[in-house]
């Protein structure tokens, strides 16, 4: 990972994740950071670097390659009296963990008839866009959206990078942060001072009439981008940012919808039983009589993720694809 | 440090009686629980312990209330024997609201945040990673706590047992984890899922301390858990103790047991560890007719109560349905 | 389980998926069933009884517990040659062996061009009802149907339990057939010769003129009850069996929601992201002028299924909450 | 059948030549990688095996040609000594469709079907129950053929690493695992992830057949894959083979590699297994400066051969996308 050199004042999403850790750790001494390359590595998106030798090994450690292990041993040491931020490397190999996430995590507090909390936070890398194939670019954090008893956020920009793993340390819930492996170079300048978010409400990242485009993470930056092209032509797009995937704020979506009476949603993950099909459908529940038009969804095309780059990006949504979505929406 | 000093158990005549005293109820208590399953008292899956009563009744007298215990869906006799009170255990089983996990659990989840009773976990090879996990929070914070994980020979075959014990003995946590073999793993032979049928040999390949006891022999158990959690808490990192067993019952309630013989049942049956320890204070002199006959009338009486509680019992209101699913988040 | 009564020429859904397997391993020698408890134990719910004696341990054959070895085994099996039905026990359990299904099964033809598909059969129980609590309950087959390159059926008949499976052994890629718990012993009778039936088309399981109800599996029954008692009030309710989530038959659906105008859609999974998202949304984009109300839903409510009877019915679909949402999309 | 009936490898000039060819195939193709890496030819992951070649190149020759291969994502190696020809390894790292798997996995998921090489997999551990499959298939096939399974120490913390090994134990599977030891999991040394750090002592606690090999060492590696290959192929179950071995380069081409020191790189380096199997048939008189000169000119004509021929390659067309998802059915 070559780091943009970031001049004074300015850090890059990965530097906010890092900080937001570091500023935990220091904070609290039941927390620490576990995880496959945490330390040594500093991280496979080098998230992590320069923490253990701040911390040492024991609050930044590292795992052996045992998804389920670490992450039951999360859980475990959450309910005694840690605070663990558990990294599974990205949501590729989560699938190895999703018995101890679903079945214990989401679960144990329910079981327990409310006995047991799970204060955990797992972070998990997300997204394709890098060539790495089939097996290494799921999008799968609006799929764990479906599971009750767990949170799901999802950073798109570098306040929300620092401040949703504050917000998530502050959750008696288990959280799980999808961070995704586009934005980490991403650089730009943030208030030092910058601290917990709040991570119930979406948020408005542009405002607009004409139609409302709803998405989250990294989608989020190809969605304004599509927005001011079509600014250009005259769309006034508004732009929401999901943030956090479970629970929906739906008041937020619903306001936008409602003044725009038009929506297109944007997600990465596979376009069946993606988070863009609970959207709309709460659209329609909530907001249906609003509509002018049906609503459009731009997702990743139902196929695994291809190595080559030109077959990669016609798998993704785009600006193009996005700005297609708005005008067949609009009609024009 | 409530820690026993002296690994070796001392058969006084009271610590004898108290022995015999909580196999029995164990066993009484879920001998009426099959006769509630009948009844329709008790749905669901019904995982009797009878027959295996001396693993937790010689397993608990060497843990100090601090310690923590995470068990299977055949936890009824761990629970009593840990000193989750009748009452709430069967309250449990009728799913009432005063039952240890206010209903929510049943049979396979009771939690008891009091004795530290993390459950109760019915995915077979879940609670291991939890309870090393629990055993990194203690040690994390150097607490002189003890995790004490239970599960049956079936888990061994697991990917989590390797990554948990892995875990354990690389880091070594404050665990002892206690693999219940009673031959089976519903109806397949051990043999039939091993390749290496000594389990406790298993232990040893990840350089970890084990032994293997007679699970029918409840003062067998009690020494050993006591060298066991004697080790563990001195800091020497964890331990696993194979009990040999065996289910004298079904392996739940919709089992026809075609996979063994009568006779082999029978042959254990001979080996009952109620029956065994009863003589054994009998000829020793340690106990009296009268002795026996008290226990089985106080015994009885308690499960008489317990049932009468449950049934006295009330149940959640559907208004709380969704209650429990997430931590209710202090008003700020 | 116990076995309903079943009269001269009738069957019971468990019979006919064991009659289906007994004849694929009579019909294709590459066939064999594998999993826990398929052969001694003869299934946990007494699926395959029988079947060993008929075919011997090396085609059904019992497994140790190691869901993500023995499906990640059949993926192998089924490259060099066999045709193999894995039997997880039940989509509880599946979380354990959701990689191998994702990164392997699903994408094998993809990553290698084309050159190896999987010819693979993975049999799963799925639903709630039993009183099975948090763990055991999940209904995950709409959740599965996210994955490309894998087919999801869920047989909800007789016929369909039947013949989906000698469709399924046909099918060069991976099938994902879930069976409900609740169907397994009902029963009907069944023309003896019936077999392998069409999985690409969805049924019209009861026509209608007023609404659409459109479900699958456990829930098509609650669906025609609710059906029969709203035509008592005169409402001519259309009932669908989607048979097949994935990839779904829209062609059905919309000539159904273009005729009735108006949609209700049943499924078990939890309401946030439940497959019913996915319908509504697909009838959003492809038939929304036809739509003279919105569309309503009826799914599991966002919490671990929970012990007690009352609860857990609170929480599943029932024949009364379809009702109430169809009087809901019909304003009367 | 035509597996070798000597279990010695026969050092014969030809024998020997052939050996330091494919390694410095290996060797010359990756360092040309690494340098179209920094093109942007090759994209994605890139992980060379060079300091590794021994191992792949000296366990080919121990196999026929139905034996079955999985390998990893570190797999150039071991496809080109497989015989995957280097043209369509080259144009499966572009992504061209004149690849292995026609461009679509690239670097980590290299398949082809007429040498049974069953890929390519990128999950940690996730070929090891493949393997497993495919050996079962062989068996119950009466086969005689073998199948092999690559992977790393690393995997050896995995669940699956355990689940399979006790899988093909049990059932006495013609499979051989070749652990290739290079005592890093990327930044992870050995014996941060593993309590026993004596790999082969692992296998056995699943009573397999095991031994370690100095994997620098091509004689010593095709002596033990002889060994191995010929007691699996006699039907006496399954083999574990470790491979002592020592990765030269960095993890993947974004590793900084602060985890290891530039000592211990060049004292292994001092191995490298080329120069120390060169050395050896120099000395002996087996081989002369000019046959090193011709392997030389013939080799790096090769890799420029299969340079042209990838760029010469063609893009697959965007409009097949969706193609290889699932198997086309045979029109019906
Ligand atoms: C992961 C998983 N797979 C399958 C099951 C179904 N199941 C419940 S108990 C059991 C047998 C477990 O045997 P063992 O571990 O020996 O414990 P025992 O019941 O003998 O006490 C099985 C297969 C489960 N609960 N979890
Ligand atoms: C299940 C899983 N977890 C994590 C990763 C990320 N990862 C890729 S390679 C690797 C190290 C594997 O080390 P080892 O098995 O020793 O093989 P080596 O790379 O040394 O050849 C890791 C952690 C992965 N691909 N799969
Ligand atoms: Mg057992
Ligand atoms: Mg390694």
């Amino acid at each position: 990972m070559n780091e943009r050199a970031t001049s004074q004042g300015t850090l890059t999403y990965r530097e906010a994740v890092r900080a937001a850790i570091r500023e935990a750790l220091q904070r609290d001494p039941h927390t620490f950071l576990m995880g496959e390359d945490v330390g040594r590595y500093g991280g496979c998106y080098a998230v992590s670097k320069g923490l253990l030798d701040e911390f040492g090994p024991e609050r930044i450690r590292d795992t052996p390659l045992s998804e389920s292990g670490f992450v039951g041993a999360g859980i475990g040491a959450a309910m005694g009296g840690m605070r663990p931020i558990v990294e599974v490397m990205t949501c590729n190999f989560s699938l190895l963990c999703l018995d101890q996430i679903m079945n214990n995590a989401a679960t144990i507090r329910h079981m327990s008839g409310g006995q047991f909390s799970v204060p955990l936070v797992i972070r998990m890398a997300t997204g394709a866009g890098r060539q790495l194939a089939a097996q290494h670019s799921h999008s799968l954090e609006g799929w764990y959206a479906h599971i009750p008893g767990i949170r799901i956020v999802a950073p798109a920009t570098l306040e929300d990078a620092r401040g949703m793993l504050s917000t998530a340390l502050e959750d008696p819930d288990p959280v799980l942060i999808f961070e995704n492996v586009m934005l980490y170079n991403m650089s730009g300048s943030m208030d030092a001072t910058a601290g917990a978010v709040d991570i119930d409400r979406a948020a408005v990242r542009r405002s607009g009439r004409d139609v409302s485009v709803i998405t989250y993470g990294g989608s989020l930056w190809k969605s304004l981008e599509a927005a001011a092209a079509l600014a250009k032509s005259g769309i006034d797009v508004e732009v929401i940012d999901l943030r956090t995937l479970r629970p929906l704020d739906d008041a937020t979506i619903m306001q936008s919808v409602r003044k725009t009476k038009r929506a297109v949603i944007v997600d990465e993950g596979w376009r069946s039983g993606s988070i863009s099909a609970e959207i709309t459908t709460r659209i329609v529940e909530q907001a249906f009589w609003s509509l002018d038009a049906p609503i459009a969804r731009v997702c990743t095309e139902e196929v695994p993720i291809p190595y080559p780059k030109h077959l990669e990006d016609a798998a993704l949504p785009s600006p193009q694809k996005i700005e297609a979505a708005v005008h067949q929406v609009l009609g024009r | 440090m409530s820690a026993p000093s002296d690994v070796k158990p001392h058969l006084t005549r009271e610590h004898s009686l108290n022995l015999l005293r909580e196999m029995l109820r164990i066993r009484r208590f879920e001998e009426k629980c099959a006769e509630l399953y009948t009844q329709e008292k008790i749905r669901g899956f019904l995982h009797l312990y009878i027959g295996e009563e001396a693993i937790a009744t010689g397993l608990m007298p060497a843990l100090s209330a601090e310690d923590a215990i995470v068990a299977t869906y055949r936890e009824h006799g761990h629970a009593l024997a840990r000193g989750v009170s009748m009452n709430a255990v069967m309250a449990e089983m009728y799913g009432k609201q005063e039952g240890s996990s206010r209903g929510r659990g049943g049979s396979m989840h009771i939690f008891d945040a009091p004795t530290r009773f993390y459950g109760g976990n019915a995915i077979v090879g879940g609670g291991l990673p939890v309870a090393a996990g629990l055993a990194l929070a203690f040690k994390m914070q150097k607490l002189p706590h003890v995790a004490v994980c239970f599960f049956g020979e079936g888990a061994a075959a697991e990917g989590e047992f390797h990554e948990s014990l892995n875990l354990a003995a690389l880091w070594r946590l404050p665990v002892v984890f206690v693999c219940e073999n009673n031959l089976y793993a519903m109806g397949t032979a051990l043999q039939i899922s091993e390749s290496e049928t000594d389990i406790h040999l298993k232990a040893k390949s990840y350089r970890m301390e084990s032994e293997s006891v007679d699970g029918m022999d409840v003062v067998a158990v009690e020494a050993a858990a006591r060298r066991a959690v004697d080790f563990v808490r001195n800091g020497k990192g964890p331990y696993f103790l194979e009990c040999r067993t065996y289910r004298f019952r079904a392996h739940s309630m919709f089992d026809a047991q075609l996979y063994r013989s009568k006779d082999e049942v029978e042959t254990w049956k001979q080996r009952d560890p109620i029956k065994r320890f009863g003589d054994w204070l009998r000829t020793s002199g340690i106990a009296h007719e009268v002795d026996f006959e008290t226990l089985e009338r106080e015994v009885t009486a308690e499960v008489a109560r317990s049932v009468a509680f449950a049934e006295a019992g009330t149940w959640e209101p559907i208004a709380d349905l969704a209650r429990d699913v997430y931590t209710p988040r202090a008003a700020s």
